[in-house]
């Protein structure tokens, strides 16, 4: 029982120190990376005795000068409320990450663990429960800011978070129609499957439309570039102008941690989770049938250094968007999340059907 | 009455008119140096040549004088041509220090050169040298090299001024300003010099750096320092405060007035201003706690004051009250002082003359003895009827008791020495002094209000002859002084009175209908050159 | 203006959206390559970024470059300036501060007994050096790191200027 | 040998007394004049004349006179101009010199005929020794009663005071000389009023040259038709020629208007001294534009010079040989007018100094070509724009010196030496 708590817990905290490790360095990436798209160079000042590491310090930095900001709250503000906020949107973007499978179950000491914080039978619809309650936080600060503009961003943040939750809602559907589960964990071992023998039977190869949709809605849900009216600070004022110090700091870092959840999520549905073509628990089988033995240990670690670099691909993706494109106004945002990618994703929800009921 | 046709524009002048005042009258602008309207014609600057039809060469317009039929061009190629040639002749041996001439910004050679000259310099050799930064009086300082030789100084001080320190020696290149021997440009006048010179040869030592001409702001005011009311410009710095010692007034520069001072002013009156900006000036209402002068504020000094009054008043009668008005006031200051105090208090002795120890000599010219603007305005406000006669009171030395004494702008200790003005100011239980500048009287005071001086207030002042002239407001009353008349409407709305004047000229028109000799006057009527009271006697010097 | 009607591909956005990435990714590939190169010694190979490291790495100033004031000297030391006011009048921002005093020379006349410039004020317009008939203010310093820490500080009197 | 009007009897003996002058009929005229004739007789006769003024400007003497108002409350002046200071002329002194009672009878006729009875002959301050002759000579004739009161019993008086001037050029200018006169500094005045209305002291006043009233005697005496018929038309009688600079026999020639100025270098100054070619003569004083020597054949009167360029002015004839460097010789002219410059007017008191530096630095070489016509230009800005002619009188040299003799003033310019004697270097 103990181990199993403690195995649960290790777990648990390798999740939230890698998750919470990769927002951080995406805070340094995101310089680092239009930096290099700009042919600049990038933060690399922060030092420790003359190391600098490329600027990787500057995190430290950051997170150091947030801290010893002053914490400032509206006079008029909710006190409570507006402390609250930044907590509750960090929560639940966090707690998504518990239902996401990062590998396949291992066999350690006799014991099966399943390389999961739990396998819920129902792990898409908590994670999207998780995600919509993300949505209290956007409209908590803007509220308790006692600030009009701050309240009008968090109306704002809120409707657009409505709005294309419903969208990753629809286009979902067909994944789960094809794998015919909800737990994550079905999911991705579905998807090492291959399709005539040669094709992996990735979400993005049988739902191609479907990964798009769920990738625009999905940087939409997190309110990046180019749907991040929220944070126009300086143009249109989004629901956080009245934070500073770490509660500004905790907004960001949500920002950086729904971005991985996204990427976590966009490769769990799409892009096979930690699965790796060919490489079953056994070794590698090869399309001409053969069969190259590796040890069971070696492919659980390559799982999941596979389902790693697949997340942090799409990291750096939603990196690259958001350093392209410009952003949207809002009815545009509006415009495209109604009228386009949702009939869009219904389209592609009956054509899913209608396929499948051909092939049955 | 000939016609003359200048540049196609038609006039018909008096006989003997030149063409350069026909030119004025309609608006052309012939350049000069040398010619002022008051001096004598000298021609020799050659600026003003103009040409005239059926004339071979050009003639100067300042000693031409108008015939009928004649036509005048003054924007003709050859025109043109001579008067930049004069100009080029003028600039090739001045210095061009206009950075450190205190001249440049009202200079007409840098005027003339912007209209008229524009061209390169010629000169390849080097410039004269000559005496520079001389001072040659108490109040100017010359500068040989930027002379133009004019002749205006030298002609000022045979004409006007008639003390001929100054003329022209050496002869050609080599000619210069420079005084008689063993003279001194030290008349009453000497500062006119300054304002005739054209050029920044003669500059004004008591202006010398202290601020560029172009910082300044100008109101139309009637000098203070005698009764002649000469017209003057009020020239004051509004906008950086660093220069001149954080002086506000600047200068005073006299302003044209046919009839009173034309175009001159004397030196006792253009170097009279700098007590306006001066440390002594009372910038808030004082108490005396003990031996020393507290501030208060308005209000409770308006209410001490009148408490006071009242309270005079009512152990004494009015009868032990005194209001000692000041010939520096305005006619609108004096106004409401009757009112308040003669009419609406019922106080009869108010008087404003108070004889002085020191004796004040006038000159033949402008100068008079009378050292007050606005004597014969006080005569014609407060002796209008009344017979109270305060010397009497001064003179007789009597040891009788009054309740308080209300003293405007009248420094007794200076006038009646330090004695007789303690022991005048002794006779009173309370001493209400109100004024511009702190002195040994305002010392002696109980209760000390703060007054705006004439550079800060809008009003009028009547001259010796009886002329009344407008003064404007060139700058802000200094801290929280306010003009006299402001201060005495205060008394009286505190005192329970409506005085809702606005400005000084609603109570100018409140004047005009009490006061019989302003009868019909009023502030459009008065204009910028002043206007006489109908049938007066001119005060005696 | 007139504006092109976007065609249906255009309008469509994504194929937009790819080929934006495309090329910001291209950018991102090759200046990564030519950064790792360097870092791996190959130095001959171009450098990814145009950027300079500032403090270390200064460019040249143009010279027309608006620097911070100095005021000129004369073979004496004595400040060339007159106190005309030229610059103080000319001064847009009302940053300069002059007080003129009688220098005992009369070829000189006139001098700065004082010359305040507030750089905190300036807004570094030029028009000091360009209304000057002295040649006596120019803007060649090339100090463009004026910093302090109160206003007062800010202010830079004759001595300052001077040097 | 031409018929004489002024040194009719001087030529080999100087009347310096009363005695010897009344011993050719002198005085005779101004008998006539008292005794016989009303002023406005003499006025006429005058006119009738042709005589111009021989001071320079050549105005008809006549006309001038009748400008004096007749019925003037104020005292009139007759002023003698014995300012004689104009480079090249030397006829006042020959004049005063040879016959001094001709120019007091002059004197008295003209005073009588324009109503002065007190005349100021103001005589240049380096002429001492004539000053001194004319001393005696006034004395002498106070003595003899053609002076003083009641002159020859007519009830006409007359006095005559001799004033010394102080050196200066300017005081030849009849207005300068007036203020000079009045203890002034020598500046012209403005114009008008003119002389005639008010001149000295504010009063009536007329203003002659000596050889002008010296003329009127002759006039007098042999009927103004004599006079005129002298000369050509409007340029009447005979007038004192002279003659300096490179000729054989310089002396100052009394010869009729009209006469070829070759004749009188050729024929009565002896030629070109040691016959060396001629280049130039300057036909009226420094002041006047210079003439080549191909221009010599022109007629001396006032309006047949005027007709070429130049002016008959004071009538000093300067005649300059092949040897003479005109840049140095303008250079000497200008540095004359820049001393002499009453410092009045500007272009004249700025224009003489600047023509004078700029031509100092063009005869050493140091100046730039374009500098030549910024002489000229200077030198026209300088022309009509003043109160009194100096200004012109130191421009017009300018002007023609540079226009005749460019080539010397560039090859100065250019070679730093002149181009008459190249050797020698400056």
């Amino acid at each position: 029982m103990i181990v199993n708590i403690g195995i649960e817990l290790a777990k648990v905290l390798a999740v939230l120190i890698g998750v919470l490790n990769l927002a951080a360095i995406l805070t340094w990436m995101e310089r680092k990376q239009s930096a290099v798209m700009q042919d600049r160079i990038g933060a690399n000042r922060a030092s420790i005795f003359g190391f600098r590491m490329f600027g990787l310090f500057q995190v430290l930095a950051d997170g150091l000068k947030m801290f010893v900001k002053e914490d400032f709250i509206p006079a008029q503000g909710h006190r409570f409320l507006h402390g609250l906020a930044p907590f509750v949107a960090a929560f639940f973007a966090l707690i998504g990450f518990a239902a996401i499978p990062f590998g396949d179950t291992i066999h350690l000491f006799g014991r099966e663990i399943p390389l999961q914080i739990i396998d819920l039978n129902v792990g898409i619809l908590y994670i999207f429960a998780a995600m919509s309650l993300g949505i209290y936080g956007v409209v908590l600060a803007g509220w308790a800011s006692n600030n009009n503009y701050a309240f009008l961003g968090g109306m704002r943040g809120s409707s657009q978070m409505f709005s294309y939750e419903v969208t990753i809602g629809a286009t979902i559907l067909g994944v789960l129609m094809i794998f015919e589960s909800m737990s994550l964990q079905q999911i991705v071992r579905a998807q090492g499957q291959l399709l005539w023998g040669i094709v992996p039977k990735w979400g993005v190869i049988v739902q191609p439309l479907g990964c798009i949709l769920f990738l625009v809605a999905g940087i939409a849900e997190t309110k990046r570039v180019p749907f991040d009216l929220p944070e126009g600070e300086s143009e249109i004022i989004g629901f956080f102008v009245e934070y500073s110090s770490m509660k500004f700091g905790l907004f960001m870092l949500t920002d950086f941690v729904e971005t991985v959840l996204i990427a976590a999520l966009v490769t769990t549905l799409f892009f096979g989770g930690w699965q790796v073509p060919y490489l079953m628990a056994d070794g590698w089988h090869l399309p001409g049938g053969t069969l190259l033995a590796w040890p069971q240990w070696l492919v659980a670690i390559t799982q999941v250094i596979a389902y790693a670099i697949k997340v942090f691909f799409f990291c750096w993706f939603m990196l690259l968007v958001r350093w392209t494109l410009p952003r949207f106004r809002y009815d545009q945002l509006m415009r495209l999340g109604w009228q386009m990618i949702f009939p869009l994703s219904i389209l592609n929800l009956l054509a899913t059907a209608v396929v499948i009921l051909l092939l049955n | 009455m000939p016609t003359v046709t200048i540049n196609q524009k038609s006039l018909t002048v008096p006989e003997g008119t030149t063409i350069i005042q026909a030119a004025e009258q309609l608006n052309i602008e012939i350049p000069r140096y040398c010619y002022h309207p008051g001096l004598s014609i000298a021609g020799s600057c050659r600026m003003c040549l103009v040409e005239i039809e059926k004339m071979p060469k050009l003639q100067p317009a300042c000693n031409t004088r108008v015939t009928d039929g004649m036509v005048v061009t003054t924007q003709s190629p050859k025109v043109k041509e001579a008067v930049s040639g004069v100009l080029e002749f003028l600039l090739i041996n001045h210095p061009l220090d206009c950075p450190v001439c205190d001249q440049a910004g009202e200079c007409y050679l840098q005027e003339y050169y912007m209209k008229f000259g524009l061209h390169d310099s010629r000169m390849n050799e080097n410039k004269i040298k000559r005496h520079k930064a001389e001072v040659i009086g108490p109040h100017v300082i010359l500068d040989t090299e930027r002379c133009v030789l004019c002749s205006r100084c030298v002609r000022f001080v045979r004409e006007v001024s008639r003390s001929h320190e100054i003329g022209i020696f050496n002869r050609g290149g080599q000619s210069e300003i420079r005084l008689l021997p063993d003279q001194v440009l030290d008349n009453n006048y000497s500062g006119n010099v300054v304002d005739i010179c054209p050029v920044g040869a003669l500059t004004d030592r008591d202006f010398r750096f202290q601020c560029r001409v172009w910082y300044l702001s100008k109101a139309d005011s009637v000098c203070n320092g005698c009764s002649r009311g000469c017209n003057i410009t009020v020239e004051a710095n509004r906008q950086r405060a660093h220069h001149g010692e954080g002086r506000r007034v600047m200068r005073l520069k006299p302003r044209f007035n046919k009839e009173v001072n034309r175009w001159w002013i004397c030196d006792i009156g253009r170097y009279g201003y700098k007590f306006i900006d001066d440390p002594s000036r009372l910038i808030q209402p004082l108490e005396k706690q003990g031996d020393e002068l507290e501030p208060l504020d308005w209000s409770t000094a308006a209410e001490r004051a009148v408490g006071r009054i009242r309270e005079a008043k009512q152990r004494g009668g009015a009868g032990s009250i005194v209001i000692v008005a000041s010939p520096q006031l305005t006619n609108e200051d004096l106004f409401v002082t009757r009112k308040f105090f003669g009419v609406d208090l019922g106080i009869d002795q108010i008087d404003f003359r108070i004889p002085d120890k020191n004796t004040l000599s006038d000159d033949d010219f402008l100068l008079r003895a009378d050292r007050n603007p606005n004597t014969r305005g006080a005569e014609a406000i407060l002796l209008d009827g009344g017979g109270f006669d305060l010397q009497r009171i001064i003179e007789s030395a009597s040891t009788q008791s009054f309740g308080l004494l209300y003293l405007c702008e009248q420094d007794l200790v200076k006038k009646l020495g330090s004695e007789p003005a303690r022991r005048f100011l002794g006779q009173f239980d309370y001493v209400i002094y109100q004024g511009s500048n702190e002195n040994e009287t305002s010392g002696l005071a109980n209760l000390v209000l703060p007054a705006a001086t004439y550079a800060e207030v809008n009003g009028t002042f009547t001259n010796f002859e009886g002329r009344v002239q407008r003064i404007h407001a060139g700058i802000e009353p200094l801290g929280d002084s306010l003009p006299a008349w402001r201060v005495i409407c205060k008394l009286a709305q505190t005192a329970g009175f409506d005085y809702g004047y606005e400005s000084a000229a609603e109570v100018f028109v409140e004047l005009a209908q009490t006061v019989t000799e302003f009868e019909g006057l009023s502030y459009e009527k008065i204009g910028s050159e002043g206007m006489k009271l109908p049938e007066t006697q001119p005060v005696p010097a | 203006m007139n504006r092109r009607d976007l065609n249906f591909a255009e309008r469509l956005y994504l194929s937009e959206v790819f080929k934006g990435l495309w090329l910001t990714s291209g950018h991102f590939f090759s200046n990564m390559k030519k950064h790792l190169a360097r870092q791996l010694g190959f130095t001959r190979i171009e450098k990814g970024a145009v950027t300079f490291q500032y403090p270390e790495e200064r460019r040249p100033f143009s010279p027309r470059y608006r620097s911070r004031h100095r005021l000129t000297q004369r073979e004496d030391g004595s400040p060339r300036c007159v106190a005309c006011m030229m610059c103080e009048t000319a001064c847009p921002a009302r940053c300069i501060y002059i007080v003129a005093g009688e220098h005992p020379d009369p070829n000189i006349e006139k001098y700065p007994a004082r010359f305040d410039i507030d750089l905190g004020v300036c807004v570094f317009c030029g028009f000091c050096v360009e209304a000057c008939p002295e040649d006596a203010i120019r803007m060649d310093t090339g100090i463009v790191e004026i910093a302090a820490y109160s206003r007062k500080e800010m202010i830079y009197h004759i001595e300052d200027l001077l040097q | 040998m031409p018929e004489l009007a002024l040194l009719t009897h001087v030529q080999h003996r100087n009347l310096m007394t009363v005695e010897e002058y009344r011993q050719t009929g002198g005085y005779e005229a101004l008998r006539k004049v008292l005794l016989e004739m009303k002023p406005d007789q003499v006025i006429e006769e005058v006119k009738k004349s042709g005589l111009r003024g021989r001071g320079g400007a050549g105005f008809p003497t006549g006309m001038k006179w009748s400008f004096i108002p007749k019925n003037s409350e104020k005292p009139k002046y007759m002023v003698v101009n014995s300012d004689e200071s104009e480079p090249g002329t030397c006829k006042d002194r020959v004049i005063i010199e040879k016959t001094p009672f001709l120019l007091l009878e002059g004197i008295a006729i003209s005073s009588y005929a324009v109503g002065s009875s007190t005349c100021y002959l103001y005589i240049r301050g380096e002429y001492y020794d004539q000053a001194m002759i004319l001393k005696q000579a006034i004395e002498d004739a106070y003595r003899h009663g053609f002076l003083g009161k009641n002159i020859l019993g007519s009830g006409y008086n007359l006095d005559v005071y001799l004033h010394r001037g102080a050196g200066a050029y300017i005081c030849g200018e009849e207005t300068g000389l007036l203020e000079s006169l009045e203890g002034k500094k020598g500046w012209p005045r403005l114009k008008p009023p003119f002389p005639a209305i008010s001149g000295l002291y504010g009063c009536p006043t007329c203003v002659n040259n000596v050889e002008t009233l010296a003329a009127v005697v002759s006039i007098i005496q042999n009927g103004g038709d004599w006079y005129a018929a002298l000369g050509t038309p409007k340029n009447g009688g005979t007038r004192l020629f002279c003659v300096s600079g490179h000729v054989k026999k310089p002396g100052t020639y009394e010869l009729p208007m009209g006469i070829p100025l070759r004749s009188i270098i050729y024929d009565y100054a002896g030629g070109m001294k040691d016959d060396r070619k001629l280049k130039a003569v300057i036909p009226g004083g420094s002041s006047v534009p210079i003439l080549t020597a191909d221009e010599i054949d022109v007629k001396m009167d006032f309006d047949s010079v005027a007709a070429i360029g130049s002016l008959l002015g004071s009538g000093g004839v300067v005649v300059i040989n092949e040897d003479t460097c005109m840049v140095k010789a303008l250079l000497r002219i200008a540095r004359f007018y820049a001393h002499e410059s009453c410092g009045q007017c500007t272009p004249c008191r700025e224009g003489t100094t600047w023509l004078k530096k700029t031509l100092q630095r063009v005869y050493e070489g140091d100046a730039r070509q374009a500098e030549l016509d910024q002489v000229l230009s200077i030198a026209f800005n300088m022309m009509g724009t003043t109160i009194c002619p100096l200004a012109d009188a130191a421009a017009m040299p300018v002007r023609s010196y540079i226009q005749k003799f460019r080539h010397e003033f560039e090859y100065h310019v250019q070679h730093k030496c002149c181009d008459v004697k190249p050797a020698v270097r400056i």
